[in-house]
């Protein structure tokens, strides 16, 4: 397994003096950071000893760590990752074990670095290639395409016979004549009571004195209750009283006599 | 596929063809002779060459045009039909519409002023304009009367719409009052017309091919 | 010009030819087999019209591409050198972004965890949001995963302005593939349980049409 090989190259120590001092915010995260250290060594990921970069990526951090305390927690997890993935490489896999065995741990972060690396080649790939309103174009005068709308008018059969017969309804309304009816208005009633009452003094119902005029059917409820009504008023103002027998009997009027005479 | 085979400098005329092509596609504006000139090097034959090109698209879907000294791509005049793109859109008609549109199918041959006394409401150019548009009623003629007004009819496609075989069709006082569509309380005298029995009596002139039916003022 | 005279409907093969040339001159953007149909005719064998135009302009300036599902003329590559401009873009894109973007294209359909996962760092919504804006990347579905996360795949836009004829084209997939490095489904003996782990389940769900892709609080 090349991740426990102990051939990694040591860096020298003045470079790695140099490259503690940078920030690690100049990285984009740890993995980031641990791709660039395998890089610096190995052009093939699959080579690179896991061991030994988690031995620089924890030198690395340490810098930082002690001279500036805001170190990302990001870093932080991954130094202690890093810390225990060593440890299971160094100490030999125990069988009953249930924890993945060092060499698994390792494989699976030469395969995240090798899967961010050919991310990376392929961005650069993608942004190599000729792309358009750089080296390839389209047509620069673009013939706008107008869009008429039409609309399509909706009305069904029912619609067309209903909006008909409304109209034509509606056109009976507009010619519509009211029926002309004879109607006694009180005044006229008023009139004709005191001329038929006369002087009388005698009790005799209204109606005897309306028989003439309640022949007519379509008259009839128009002169009933103008001349009720009409009574009504002649007898509040004193000029004859009125008196009925029992409910829905005849109505009797006579002038009232003067008091003074 | 390019012409002008007979040329000897062949492949160095057909690559600066192709770079006047894609230049003129390209440009966000027409170019002139000298935009191109560098393009193309300064030794071409520039005015052959577009001549060249013109001659090559003359036949195809985009035409290359001269407007005053440059020169642009266009879409050949006789499909200018694709860039206008019709849209439809369903819309109810209105009741003004429905009504009017009742009362040309009952009434036709029926003036302006005809449905208005019908409706008993003034109508509106637009409503007829709107009928028209759809494409159910149609000028026929003029009334021989003072004014000599248009006369409107329905078409053949407002029978196809409403699934009417002729104007006989159309359902007559009893029909409607039996379907309720009319109350059955309406005074004897109001009457429907049959479709078009009033034609001979209503006279009318066909309209002139070149009468718009405007109105004379 | 035109070619195919061997058929015998020639003339209305030429016009429809025209016609779709005419089309996707006028636009700048890639049209969708639809939108030529409905020009053309809905009869008319478009993918051979579309093959003879593409085999008519392929030596020409100006070349007939496949866009996904779109169509579109774009300047011949060739010509690159020639017509190249200065980069309209005022800013580039960032290695963060362009790295989320191709992580996209080679992962699709892939989620926000899962671009982390790659990327070993947590993405600002502000990276996402810049590739939707420059309309490169869509939101797709949703995984079928707890919590439904937002599933992210690319447009044809993007395949358009890297000149894509479509996924497959994408540089280097096969041996990506080949390699295993875009298998999503890591062999269970390499699950580590630190520092960054991803539900990598590709099943996804469309996105409804009121999804804004909003994950619920």
């Amino acid at each position: 397994m090349t991740a426990t090989e102990q051939d990694w190259p040591k860096p020298q120590a003045a470079e790695h003096e140099e490259v503690l001092l940078v920030d690690v915010g100049g990285y984009e995260g740890p993995l980031d950071l641990l791709l660039d250290l395998a890089r610096r060594h190995k052009v093939d990921l699959s080579a690179v000893s896991v061991l030994a970069l988690a031995e620089q990526y924890l030198k690395f951090i340490e810098g930082p760590r002690h001279s500036r305390i805001e170190v990302a927690a990001d870093y932080l997890v991954m130094a202690a990752w890093l810390a225990y993935l060593k440890s299971r490489l160094m100490v030999p896999d125990a069988q009953s074990d249930d924890e993945p065995s060092g060499e698994a741990l390792a494989a699976m972060l030469q395969f995240r670095l090798a899967r961010l690396e050919a991310m990376r080649v392929a961005a650069r790939r993608l942004t190599s290639r000729l792309r358009l309103g750089v080296e390839v174009f389209a047509r620069g005068m673009p013939e706008e395409v107008s869009v008429a709308r039409r609309p399509i008018w909706e009305a069904g059969y029912y619609d067309l016979l209903k909006a008909y017969s409304g109209v034509r309804e509606r056109g009976i309304a507009l010619d519509y004549t009211p029926r002309v009816r004879s109607v006694w208005s009180l005044q006229d009633a008023r009139e004709l009571l005191e001329r038929l009452i006369g002087e009388s003094v005698e009790w005799t119902a209204i109606d005897a004195y309306l028989v003439q005029y309640l022949t007519i059917p379509e008259d009839r409820s128009s002169v009933r209750a103008s001349t009720f009504a009409s009574s009504l008023e002649l007898v509040r103002q004193g000029k004859i009283d009125m008196r009925q027998a029992e409910t829905f009997g005849p109505l009797f009027v006579r002038r009232r006599r003067d008091p003074s005479t | 596929m390019i012409a002008g085979d007979e040329d000897p400098n062949c492949e160095v005329r057909t690559r600066q063809l192709r770079i006047l092509e894609a230049m003129l596609f390209a440009s966000s504006e027409p170019l002139s002779a000298a935009d191109l000139a560098d393009a193309v090097g300064q030794g071409a034959a520039l005015p052959r060459l577009l001549e060249e090109l013109q001659r090559q698209y003359a036949s195809r879907g985009v035409n290359l045009v001269r407007r005053g000294d440059r020169w642009a791509f266009r879409t050949a005049d006789d499909l200018a039909f694709i860039l206008r793109r019709e849209e439809s859109e369903s819309r109810p008609l209105s009741r003004a519409a429905l009504e009017t549109l009742s009362i040309i199918a009952y009434h036709q041959p029926a003036t302006r002023a005809e449905i208005e006394d019908v409706r008993g409401v003034a109508t509106g150019k637009g409503t007829l304009d709107i009928l028209m548009e759809a494409g159910w009623i149609r000028m026929r003629g003029r009334r021989r009367s003072p004014g000599r007004p248009v006369t409107y009819g329905t078409t053949d496609a407002f029978l196809d719409h409403f699934g009417l075989e002729n104007l006989a069709d159309l359902p007559g006082l009893e029909d409607l009052k039996g379907s309720g569509l009319l109350s059955s309380n309406i005074p004897a005298s109001l009457q429907i017309p049959l479709p078009l029995t009033a034609v001979q009596q209503r006279e009318e002139d066909p309209l002139d091919p070149d009468d718009d039916g405007q109105d004379k003022e």
